[in-house]
C-alpha cells in the first residue's frame, strides 16, 4: 500500500480518486488503517458496494472535475 | 556491560547503513539461529554469525567490524539459503567487510584481507590472477613463508603451476576498472 | 435545502491526535447545507450518541454526518442512534477519518486538509439521502453444518438441541476430523478418542441431525435465511440403508493399502473404514486401489456381503436441502515438511511428523501404542523435536505462528516420557503457552519429565550410521551444537486446507493470502463472515486448538440460532430498484446482475389516452445483494441504487475533487 | 549448439585438466564453446568482500563482450558462474548500477546474457541423447559422491539452479554414463574455499568432513565441478591424512574427467595424472 511517487523538481501532486468495493478494497484500506501503514494523502476513497457500480460518468465527472488519476479497486 | 542507549547515540545510522548498503532488512532477523545452526565456519569464528546480525541491529559497531567472524565467512551463502526471514546474511558480512576496510579498522583475521589484495593485486597488474605469483606474494607477505611448501613440487611437476602470469591485452582496461571503482567508492564511502 | 449536521470525532488520539479536529468541524459547519457542526471525545458513547440526538432535536437536523472511524466498525450503532431521535436511519452518511486518514498519515496539515475534503464528501451524499425502509422475508428454521470434525461436530449438536434441524456434510466417509487422529490432549492428556466418540455417536444419532458423510456441497444458492445447498453424495459404493457394518468384506479384502488415517504408518484394505469408532460404522470403496475397478475380477466384498449391500455401479447423487444458516468448519491440513529439503523428511523414515507419532502413540494405531522406530521398529532412546516447520517463516512456509505446536509438543515430549520411559530434546524459538494451565504444563515438561529445550532454528538433518545427526545452534549457549538421536519429530505448520478456496468461493466468503476464511470483524465479529446467514467455527478461520474451537463452534451455533429462530428478518434496504417509467427495455440489467435478481416484466400505462403494454424490468427485493451493476449498465438512468443512487455519487465525486 | 566460454583463471593453471576434458567432451556432444576473447578474472571472493562495484564490473567486462557476439555464456568454474550470475541479477535489478558499471567499464552492457554452468548444458535433449550413444567404455564399480558445494546452488535466487538442498543434476549426467552415484550427506557443504591461504586449518577440518562422509556412503571418489573444492580435497588429502592420522586415498574427479573416461578419452589426454591422489587403481584398464 505504500505509494511513493519520485520527487519531482515541482511540487505538483497529483488527486487520485478511488472508487473502493465496501467488501475487498474498502476493507483493504481499513485494514492499511489498522496496520498502520502510510501512503500519500492525495488519495481519496469513495465507498461503493461494488466495482460493478462504477458508472463510466463518475470516472469522467471526476476527471472534469479535476482528478489527475482515477482507481477502480474490486 | 553494554550501555544500549549509549550506543545507539554514538552509532546512530549505523543499521540503516549496513541495511541500505546490503539491500537486506537486518530488522527482520528474529534471531531463531538457523545461521549459524548451518554455519560451516561458526566452529572457527569468534561470535555466532547471529550474533553480529544482533549488533547490527543494536548498532553496536565497534564489535560487529571488528570481530573474526566476518573474515572467516566463506560466503558459502548456507545461512542464505535456509534463512527464514529471508535475510541474506553472506550479503550482510560482505557488507560489514567491507565498511571495516572504510572505516580502517584492522582485520582481525589479517592473513584473510591480506590473501584478497594480493589476489586482485594480482587481478589489477595483469588482469587475471597468476596463482605461483600471488602465492608467494601471500607468503613472503603474511610470513608463512613455508606454507604449502611441500605442495610446491608435486604441482611443479604435475604442471599445476604456470611461471609467468597470464597477462591479457586489455590489462590497462581491467586495471582502469580499479582505479575507477576507488574512485567512485572513495567518494561514496566518505574518505 | 437540507438542515445537515455534522459530528466529528476525536475518537481519543486516534484521529484527534493526527487531524485538527478543531479547525474540521469549523471548516465544515461554513458549508452552506450545514445546520450544525461540532466536535467531541467519543461519539460512540453513550453521551456521544445522546448529544446527537438532543442536537437532532434542538436543531431541528433531517441529515446527519459522522466523521469518525470506518463505516465498517460503526454504521450500525449510529443508525440506531437515528432510529432513536426520530430520524430514518438511512439518513446517516459516515466519513472515515480514522482508517483511511489519521492512522495512516503523519503530517497534520495535510491530513487535516484530507479530512475536510472527506466530510465535504460525506455532507455532499447525505444532501441526497432519502429515508428507506428495509422489507421483511421469512427464515427458513433449518441449518447446515459444513465438515464435522470437533468443530463441525459441536455446532451440529448445539444447532440440533436448540430445536432446530442440521443438515450435517462431511467430505471424509466418517466424521470426527483431526480429533479423531489425535492420542492425547493436552493439556490434560486426556484421551483423544474417548471424549470425541460419544459425541460422533451423538451426531450420527441425533432426531435432528441429517448426516452426509462422503458428500461436498457443490453449490449454495439465494439469501440469508433462505438458502439452497446442492449436494454432492460422492459413490461409497456401498449402501447405506443396507450396509449393518459387520466387518466381513474388509476382513476378506485381499487388497492392501498404506493407510491414510495412520500417515500410512499401517496398512488398509481397498473396502474399509478409516478408524474402529468411524462414524457411520459404514465402508466405503477405494476405488483407485481396488481390484475389482482395477481388473473387473475379484468381488469378494460384493459376495460375501450378508446385505448384498456392496454396489460396484453406485454413482455420485445429488440432493438439494433448503435451510437458513450455514457453519463452515472444513478444518485445516497440516503443511508438507519436504518443502524444508534440509530436513531431509523425505530421505530418512525415522524423521516423522507430530500426526505420526500420535499414530504412534495410540493404542489402536499401526503399533498397538508401541513407540517404535519406522526404518527398524526399534524403540528410540531420544527423540528430538524440531518446532516451527512452517511456521514463522517467510521463505518457505507460513508466516504465522501455527499456535498449537509448542503444546503439542509438550504433549508429546511428556509422554514419552511418562509412559515409554525415552528422553527427548526440543529445538524451539519462543515457547507459546500462554491459555489456562498451558504453561504449568510446559513447566512440568521440562522441570518433572527432564525434557532439554534448546532455543534456535535447528538448519539441518542427516543420517549417520542408525543415528539422526541434528544440527543447530543454541543460542543460549550462542554456538553451533548437534545432536545425534534415535528418531526426529517435526512440528509441522497447521495450513489452510488445498481446496479452502474453493470451499469458500462456493460459501461465498472471503479468506486470507493464507487461505484462512475471514471473519467479518477480528475483535467484535469473529464467527460471522462478510456473507450474511455464513458463520465460522474451528481452523478453516485459522490455527486453533481444541478447546478455542469448541468454544468458536459454540459461538457460531448461537449465532445461527439466533437467525433461523427468527419467523422472519429485514432485509437490507440498500438494493436496486427500477423507475419504470424511465426504463427502455432493452434488458441489459438482467444479463449483467450476478442474482439473477433482476427480471423482464410489461408495464401498461396510458399514453396519449390510449392503454399501452410495454416491456420493462423489475427487482426483486430478496434476491438483490445491492451491488449496483446494473445500474452501472442501465442506459437511460432508470435503474437506481439505493443509498448509493447515481445523485449521491457525482456529488461525492464533485465534492471530493474540490 | 553453441556458446561463448569463459574458462577462468583455474581452467587456465591449477585445474587446467577440467579445461582439457571439458573441450574433449564438448566436442563429442557437439557442443561448439567459443572461448571469449581477451577475458578478464572474474573478481572470484575477494572482489566482493572488498568492494560493491568491484564484484559487478569485472564479470561485466566479459559479459558486454559477451553481447556483442549475441550468445550466451558457459562457465565450468563454479566461483566465475556465481559471479556472473550475481552480477547479472545485481544489473537487472538496478538501472543506476547498470549505467555505473557501463561507465567504468567503458562499454554499453545490457545484461542480456545468460550465464550457464557446465552441467546446465546437459540438461538438453539433444546433448543427453548424443552421450547416452556415445558412450563407449562402461564404467563400472565407479561409485561417486557427487559434490556440489556451495557456489553452483546457492544462494538459489542468484544461481536459479538445481534444488539448494539436495541437487540432482550432476547425479543424474552420471547416471548416464553407467557410474552409481552413492547418496550421501556433504553434497551441498562448504569446502573452506578461498580461506586455505589464510586458514588452512580450518579448511582441512571441512575438507576431512566431506571426504569422511563420501567414504562413509560407501563412495570410492568424488566428482565436482568446481576447482577449489578440486584443489582441496585432492592437492590437500596427503595434509589431511597426515593431520588427523586418516588414510584417504580418494580420487577427486572433475566431473567431465568421468565423461571423457566414459567416452573412451585415454588418461593423458582428460589430465587425470595431473591430479594428486592417483586413479589407477579406481580406473585401471577401463581408461586407457
Amino acid at each position: 500500500m505504500s505509494i511513493n511517487p519520485k520527487p519531482d523538481q515541482s511540487n505538483w501532486e497529483p488527486t487520485v480518486v478511488a472508487f473502493c468495493c465496501n467488501w475487498c478494497s474498502y476493507s483493504g484500506a481499513d485494514l492499511a488503517g489498522t496496520s498502520r501503514l502510510e501512503y500519500p494523502t492525495n488519495i481519496r476513497i469513495i465507498r461503493v458496494p461494488c466495482s460493478g457500480r462504477v458508472n463510466p460518468q463518475f470516472v469522467l465527472k471526476a476527471f472534469q472535475k479535476g482528478a489527475d488519476a482515477v482507481l477502480v479497486a474490486g | 556491560m553494554t550501555n544500549l542507549s549509549a550506543v545507539k547515540r554514538k552509532n546512530q545510522g549505523f543499521k540503516e547503513k549496513i541495511e541500505a548498503e546490503s539491500g537486506q532488512s537486518v530488522t527482520s532477523c528474529y534471531q531463531c539461529g538457523k545461521c549459524t545452526g548451518g554455519c560451516p565456519l561458526s566452529f572457527a569464528m569468534d561470535y555466532a554469525p547471529r550474533q553480529i546480525v544482533r549488533m547490527v541491529q543494536l548498532n553496536m559497531k565497534d564489535r560487529a567490524l571488528n570481530n573474526s567472524t566476518i573474515w572467516l565467512c566463506a560466503t558459502c551463502s548456507t545461512c542464505t539459503a535456509r534463512c527464514p526471514r529471508e535475510v541474506d546474511l553472506a550479503a550482510v558480512m560482505d557488507t560489514l567487510r567491507i565498511e571495516a576496510r572504510h572505516q580502517g579498522i584492522k582485520p582481525k583475521e589479517k592473513d584473510v584481507a591480506l590473501f584478497h589484495d594480493i589476489f586482485l593485486n594480482s587481478v589489477k597488474k595483469s588482469g587475471r590472477v597468476f596463482e605461483m605469483g600471488m602465492t608467494v606474494a601471500y607468503n613472503m607477505k603474511s610470513g608463512n613463508l613455508m606454507q604449502d611448501a611441500e605442495l610446491g613440487l608435486p604441482m611443479f611437476v604435475k604442471n599445476k603451476l604456470n611461471l609467468t602470469p597470464d597477462k591479457i591485452k586489455g590489462a590497462k582496461e581491467v586495471k582502469k576498472i580499479f582505479d575507477k571503482v576507488k574512485e567512485i567508492e572513495k567518494v561514496e564511502g566518505g574518505h | 435545502m437540507k438542515r445537515i449536521g455534522v459530528f466529528v470525532c476525536w475518537c481519543g488520539s486516534n484521529i484527534a491526535g493526527t487531524v485538527d479536529v478543531e479547525k474540521l468541524s469549523e471548516e465544515i459547519g461554513k458549508m452552506p447545507n450545514v445546520a450544525y457542526s461540532c466536535n467531541y471525545k467519543y461519539t460512540c458513547s453513550e453521551p456521544g450518541q445522546e448529544m446527537i440526538k438532543d442536537a437532532i432535536k434542538e436543531h431541528n437536523l433531517n441529515r446527519i454526518v459522522v466523521a469518525a472511524c470506518s463505516p465498517r466498525m460503526h454504521e450500525p450503532t449510529f443508525r440506531k442512534t437515528l432510529a432513536g431521535a426520530g430520524l430514518n436511519p438511512y439518513l446517516l452518511v459516515m466519513a472515515n477519518l480514522r482508517e483511511q486518514c489519521s492512522w495512516v498519515h503523519h503530517d497534520e496539515e495535510k491530513a487535516t486538509e484530507k479530512s475536510i475534503a472527506l466530510v465535504r464528501r460525506a455532507v455532499q451524499k447525505a444532501e441526497f439521502a432519502v429515508p428507506l425502509e428495509p422489507t421483511t422475508d421469512s427464515v427458513t428454521g433449518r441449518a447446515m453444518v459444513v465438515g464435522a470434525g470437533i468443530a463441525g461436530i459441536q455446532a451440529a449438536l448445539d444447532l440440533a438441541d436448540s430445536g432446530h434441524e442440521v443438515v450435517v456434510v462431511e467430505k471424509e466417509p466418517t466424521v470426527g476430523g483431526r480429533m479423531a487422529q489425535l492420542d492425547k490432549t493436552f493439556p490434560t492428556l486426556d484421551c483423544s478418542i474417548c471424549i470425541l466418540a460419544p459425541k460422533m455417536v451423538d451426531v450420527s444419532g441425533h432426531p435432528n441431525i441429517k448426516l452426509y458423510t462422503n458428500a461436498e456441497v457443490d453449490k449454495l444458492d439465494g439469501y440469508v435465511g433462505n438458502f439452497t445447498a446442492t449436494i454432492r453424495k460422492k459413490a461409497r459404493s456401498v449402501d447405506e440403508e443396507e450396509c449393518i457394518g459387520c466387518g466381513i468384506c474388509w476382513e476378506k479384502c485381499p487388497n492392501s493399502v498404506p493407510n491414510k488415517f495412520d500417515m500410512g504408518l499401517g496398512d488398509r484394505s481397498a473396502i474399509y473404514i478409516p478408524f474402529p469408532q468411524a462414524v457411520p460404522s459404514v465402508p466405503v470403496i477405494d476405488r483407485d486401489n481396488c481390484r475389482y475397478y482395477e481388473t473387473g475380477k475379484c468381488g469378494i466384498c460384493q459376495k460375501l456381503c450378508p446385505k448384498d449391500a456392496v454396489d460396484f455401479e453406485q454413482e455420485d447423487t445429488f440432493v438439494e436441502e433448503e435451510i437458513g444458516a450455514v457453519v463452515v468448519a472444513t478444518g485445516y491440513d497440516l503443511y508438507d515438511p519436504t518443502r524444508y529439503p534440509e530436513y531431509n523428511y523425505d530421505k530418512y523414515e525415522d524423521i516423522i511428523t507430530g500426526l505420526h507419532l500420535e499414530r504412534i502413540m495410540n493404542a489402536s494405531g499401526p503399533t498397538d501404542g508401541k513407540v517404535k522406530r519406522p526404518s527398524d521398529g526399534k524403540k528410540p532412546e531420544h527423540v528430538t523435536f524440531i518446532q516451527c516447520v512452517g511456521s514463522r517463516d517467510s521463505q518457505k512456509g507460513h508466516e504465522y505462528c501455527s499456535g498449537v505446536c509448542c503444546m503439542y509438543t509438550a504433549k508429546h515430549a511428556t509422554y514419552l516420557k511418562e509412559h515409554y520411559d525415552i528422553d527427548s530434546s526440543v529445538f524451539y524459538m519462543d515457547v507459546r503457552a500462554f491459555k489456562k494451565g498451558y504453561e504449568e504444563f510446559y513447566r512440568r515438561t521440562t522441570d518433572q519429565f527432564e525434557a532439554d529445550y534448546l532455543r534456535g532454528r535447528v538448519s539441518r538433518v542427516y543420517g549417520e550410521g542408525d543415528k539422526l545427526i541434528v544440527k543447530g545452534e543454541d543460542s543460549m549457549l550462542g554456538e553451533q551444537v548437534t545432536l545425534e538421536t534415535d528418531m526426529v519429530v517435526l512440528a509441522t505448520a497447521v495450513e489452510a486446507k488445498p481446496d479452502a478456496r474453493k470451499v469458500a468461493q462456493t460459501m461465498g466468503v472471503s479468506y486470507d493470502e493464507s487461505f484462512f476464511m475471514t471473519e467479518a470483524h477480528p475483535k467484535l465479529r469473529p464467527v460471522e463472515t462478510n456473507a450474511a446467514g455464513v458463520f465460522l467455527a474451528g481452523a478453516c478461520q485459522g490455527p486453533k486448538d481444541i478447546p478455542e474451537t469448541v468454544a468458536q463452534a459454540s459461538g457460531a451455533a448461537a449465532k445461527a440460532i439466533n437467525l433461523i429462530s427468527k419467523d422472519e428478518i429485514e432485509n437490507d434496504p440498500l438494493i436496486a430498484n427500477c423507475d419504470t417509467s424511465r426504463c427502455s427495455g432493452c434488458l441489459r440489467c438482467i444479463p449483467v446482475c450476478p442474482y439473477s435478481a433482476v427480471t423482464e416484466e410489461e408495464v401498461t400505462e396510458w399514453n396519449h389516452g390510449e392503454e399501452v403494454t410495454r416491456t420493462a424490468v423489475n427487482v426483486n427485493e430478496s434476491l438483490c445483494a445491492g451491488c449496483g451493476t446494473c445500474s452501472a449498465a442501465c442506459r437511460s438512468g432508470a435503474m437506481n441504487l439505493r443509498g448509493f443512487s447515481n445523485e449521491q455519487i457525482l456529488a461525492e465525486v464533485e465534492a471530493i475533487c474540490l | 549448439m553453441k556458446y561463448a566460454y569463459f574458462p577462468g583463471c583455474s581452467l587456465h593453471s591449477m585445474a587446467e585438466e577440467y579445461n582439457m576434458a571439458t573441450e574433449l567432451v564438448m566436442e563429442d556432444l557437439n557442443v561448439e564453446l567459443r572461448e571469449i576473447p581477451d577475458w578478464n578474472c572474474c573478481g572470484s571472493t575477494p572482489a566482493h568482500t572488498t568492494s560493491h562495484l568491484l564484484p559487478v564490473a569485472l564479470p561485466a567486462r566479459n559479459l558486454a563482450i559477451i553481447e556483442k557476439e549475441g550468445l550466451d555464456v558457459v562457465a565450468p568454474c563454479a566461483a566465475c558462474y556465481n559471479r556472473f550470475k550475481a552480477a547479472n541479477k545485481e544489473l537487472n535489478e538496478d538501472d543506476d548500477l547498470k549505467e555505473t558499471v557501463n561507465e567504468i567499464i567503458e562499454m554499453d552492457y545490457q545484461a542480456n546474457v545468460e550465464v550457464l554452468n557446465l552441467i546446465e548444458v546437459f540438461q538438453n535433449d539433444d546433448v543427453m541423447e548424443i552421450l547416452e550413444e556415445k558412450v563407449n567404455v562402461e564404467l563400472k564399480n565407479i561409485k561417486p559422491a557427487v559434490y556440489y558445494g556451495c557456489l553452483l546452488t546457492r544462494p538459489p535466487e542468484v544461481t536459479e539452479f538445481d534444488d539448494a538442498e539436495n541437487p540432482q543434476s550432476m547425479d543424474q549426467i552420471m547416471e548416464a554414463i553407467g557410474a552409481e552415484p552413492v547418496e550421501w550427506t556433504h553434497k551441498v557443504e562448504c569446502c573452506g574455499g578461498s580461506l586455505v591461504m589464510a586458514r588452512s586449518e580450518v579448511v582441512l577440518k571441512l575438507s576431512r568432513d566431506i571426504l569422511k562422509a563420501a567414504k562413509q556412503a560407501g563412495a570410492n571418489c568424488i566428482v565436482t565441478a568446481c576447482p577449489l573444492c578440486h584443489a582441496n580435497l585432492d592437492m590437500r588429502q596427503e595434509q589431511i591424512n597426515k593431520k588427523f592420522g586418516d588414510d584417504f586415498n580418494m580420487p577427486i574427479f572433475y566431473f567431465t574427467q568421468l565423461i571423457g573416461a566414459a567416452l573412451g578419452h585415454s588418461k593423458k589426454n582428460l589430465g587425470l595424472k595431473r591430479h594428486f591422489i592417483g586413479s589407477e587403481g579406481l580406473l585401471g584398464s577401463l581408461v586407457g
